[in-house]
């Protein structure tokens, strides 16, 4: 599926200082755990999302490293309580290089 | 438990048909001649005798006796007898997860004799009806579009049948 | 009628148990002995490298997942921390490992300041196993907490 | 019959299925209740289909709405030039399939309708059964009746495929002996090993599945059904299938559509 872009999703956008954020993320991929096998009985390679980041202004806010034991399209519900307004970058690394991004701006005040 | 309606009509003395492999192919289930009950086709060479009005196989299907742990290891495999998929077992209650579509099998022997037993396993219709969702584990032929690598084969070869047999005898 | 559980069952409930007092133990009684538990993976090394060695205590960490996993592929997960943690005291990262699955390890989720030490995601479970955390805190000092997870067996044998 | 022990459920627990769905008013309907498969499974699975993002269905939903207005053919058309916005045109739409097609002589369900709107309007290659574009249009047009309920057609020219539907409900295929009435009939609302059996509705398809984590279509459940009875399955899209198809519809009469469901 190519064409989907990862869902993100916050409880809400403006907030006070000291308020949490509920935040959930899913983004469509197969992780191909490397352990299976074809039809003819050979492994399919192992390919799966390794890396997922919440970023702003160039610090981490959450992360998580994923193993293939993670279900396919990868779900992540956490809580922020971010100190600063700004971008939220949300990152996905693939095995294959390939990254994925998402954006969601919220307010502190 | 109440046992259900035994044969549907003429006794069936002795079945035999050709041993070993069977055609394939579903024989329909339209096979009987005028007067006979419409019993399964292409039943395996087994020889089922009436007593007391309920069907049995007094024979063992083999030389070698039945080996009641080999036996539980059939009723328990997935790909083998999965007596667990409906049916409760005290005896296998290491194994997570009993079905209950099918009434416990703890006591069987107690319900059932021998001959009735292996009865069950080779072909439940014959002893409880039609309808039941039992399979016939030493049958072949009968249902239709059986996948390729199963044709012509029963779910459990002649030793398994003895040994699940053996298993259910020693469920008292 | 008389519930037999099997020994790996009563084991993991032992490990639980044991668990809850140092993690070090816990697994012992899961891997140690010899016994006929299902062929260890590498859990118990993923531990050892994430803690350096140390001592994993009980504490305010909790692992939710259902008793009863509808489809192992599948299974609902969260990690967070239950009460309050000491003063300064801060939950830096939670490793998740799986002791029956081919390998141990899950995931690995980092915890800023500015982020609730608390996650969920969706696993898959081999069979009926543990699911083991281990939270490194600000401290140095390390948690653990351990959940079964009985993973069910379909009904149809293909 | 059936005792229900300790031992046999390992602490599975019935889900609360009984009095969850309504009596068919059609006469001579098999079942007492028409139940959805949503009310046989776990409190987890439910969560998860309950609250739209949790359910990972959506993510072909959202596909297949991209899909929806992406021109494609030598027509150079996309669904939207005809259909314009799906929310109002598509409402209800899968509540009806499997439909009488005059043209095809035959029922087509929703899949086929795709398919036949992407070779004869768009003049675009159609999509191959189990494609995720496919799967992803199916899904998207499906949920734009989201609570519509299920209200087949069954007489007229559709008469000989329901008959011929029922007919392959009931009959026992396999090695394993067994028919789609055995379990979904019979058995519905008990654990086989610890799988728990539904009545075998359709209104959730295509349906998110805990097990192969990807959306399923209808008739690739059908063939793992099949499958799983040691039975040669029928073709995806088969004459035989659509019937089944049009058939297990009309057992769940006034079912809401719940596409995308989340089944076990």
């Amino acid at each position: 599926m190519t064409n989907v872009k990862p869902r993100i999703r916050l409880d809400r956008k403006d907030i006070k200082k000291g308020d949490t954020i509920e935040v959930k993320a899913l983004v469509s991929h197969t992780m191909e755990s490397g352990q299976r096998k074809d039809k003819d009985g050979n492994t399919v390679p192992r390919k799966i999302i390794n890396k997922f980041t919440c970023t702003m202004n160039q610090k981490t806010l959450f992360a998580c490293d994923l193993e293939p034991a993670i279900s396919a399209n990868p779900y992540f519900h956490f809580k922020l309580k971010p100190q600063e307004s700004g971008p939220l970058i949300f990152t996905w690394l693939d095995d294959d290089g390939t990254r994925i991004e998402a954006t969601e701006t919220i307010t502190v005040s | 438990m109440r046992r259900e309606a035994a044969l549907s009509a003429a006794v069936i003395a002795v079945i035999f048909t050709a041993p070993g492999r069977l055609p394939a192919v579903a024989q329909g289930a339209a096979a009987p001649s005028a007067g006979v009950a419409p019993i399964a086709p292409a039943l395996l060479a087994v020889k089922v005798v009436e007593e007391n009005g309920v069907p049995g196989v007094p024979q063992a299907l083999t030389e070698k006796p039945g080996d009641p742990q080999a036996g539980a290891k059939v009723a328990v495999d997935r790909r083998l007898g999965n007596c667990l998929g409906c049916h409760q077992i005290s005896a296998l209650g290491n194994e997570q997860f009993h079905g209950e579509v099918g009434p416990s099998l703890d006591g069987a022997a107690t319900r059932w004799t021998v001959p009735q037993l292996r009865m069950i396993v080779v072909d439940p219709k014959k002893i409880f009806s039609d309808e039941t969702v039992m399979p016939s584990f030493y049958r072949v032929g009968g249902p239709g579009r059986v996948r390729p690598e199963f044709q012509g084969k029963p779910i459990l070869t002649a030793q398994q049948v003895e040994d699940l047999v053996a298993f259910l005898a020693a469920q008292k | 009628m008389v519930v037999t559980r099997n020994r790996r069952q009563l084991l993991a409930i032992g490990a639980g148990a044991v668990g809850a007092v140092v993690i070090g133990t816990g697994l012992e009684v899961g891997f140690g002995r010899g016994v006929a538990w299902a062929a260890p993976n590498d859990t118990t090394d993923l531990v050892k490298k994430f803690t350096g060695g140390k001592e994993a205590t009980a504490g305010p960490l909790k692992v939710v997942a259902p008793e009863i996993a509808e489809n192992g592929n599948t299974v609902p997960l969260s990690v967070m921390i239950e009460g309050d943690l000491p003063a300064g005291r801060r939950v830096e990262e939670i490793l998740v490992l799986a002791d029956g699955n081919p390998r141990g390890g899950v995931a690995r989720f980092t915890f800023s300041a500015e982020a609730v030490p608390e996650a969920s995601t969706r696993i898959r479970l081999a069979e009926t196993q543990n699911i083991v955390a281990v939270a490194k805190m600000s401290d140095g000092s390390f948690l653990t907490a351990s959940r079964q997870v009985k993973v069910t067996i379909g009904g149809c044998g293909g | 019959m059936w005792c229900g022990g300790a031992i046999a459920q390992d602490a599975l627990e019935h889900p609360d299925w009984q009095g969850k769905g309504f009596a068919p008013n059609v006469p001579d309907h098999p079942l007492r209740e028409i139940i959805s498969g949503l009310a046989f499974r776990t409190h987890e699975t439910k969560a998860m289909q309950s609250d739209d993002f949790n359910n990972p269905g959506f993510l072909a939903v959202e596909e297949g709405a991209a899909l929806w207005s992406k021109v494609d053919g030598a027509a150079g058309k996309s669904c939207a030039s005809c259909h314009q916005e799906a929310v109002q045109s598509m409402k209800g739409v899968r509540a009806s399939m499997p439909k009488w097609d005059e043209k095809q002589k035959k029922p087509v369900n929703l899949e086929q309708r795709i398919n036949i709107c992407r070779s004869e309007n768009m003049k675009a290659e159609p999509w191959k059964f189990g494609s995720p574009e496919l799967t992803a249009m199916t899904t998207y047009v499906g949920h734009q009746s989201r609570g519509t309920p299920v209200s087949v057609r069954t007489d007229g020219p559709m008469k000989p495929w329901f008959d011929r539907g029922r007919q392959l409900f009931y009959d026992r295929v396999g090695q394993l002996d067994m028919s789609c009435a055995n379990c979904h009939e019979k058995n519905y609302g008990k654990f086989l090993r610890a799988d728990f059996v539904s009545q075998g509705q359709t209104n959730g398809f295509p349906t998110y599945r805990l097990q192969t984590q990807r959306l399923v279509p209808l008739h690739e459940r059908f063939q793992g059904c099949m499958f799983d009875v040691r039975a040669d399955p029928y073709k995806p899209l088969s004459d035989e299938f659509l019937a089944l198809e049009l058939y297990i519809a009309w057992r769940g009469l006034g079912l809401p559509v719940e596409t995308p469901a989340v089944r076990n």
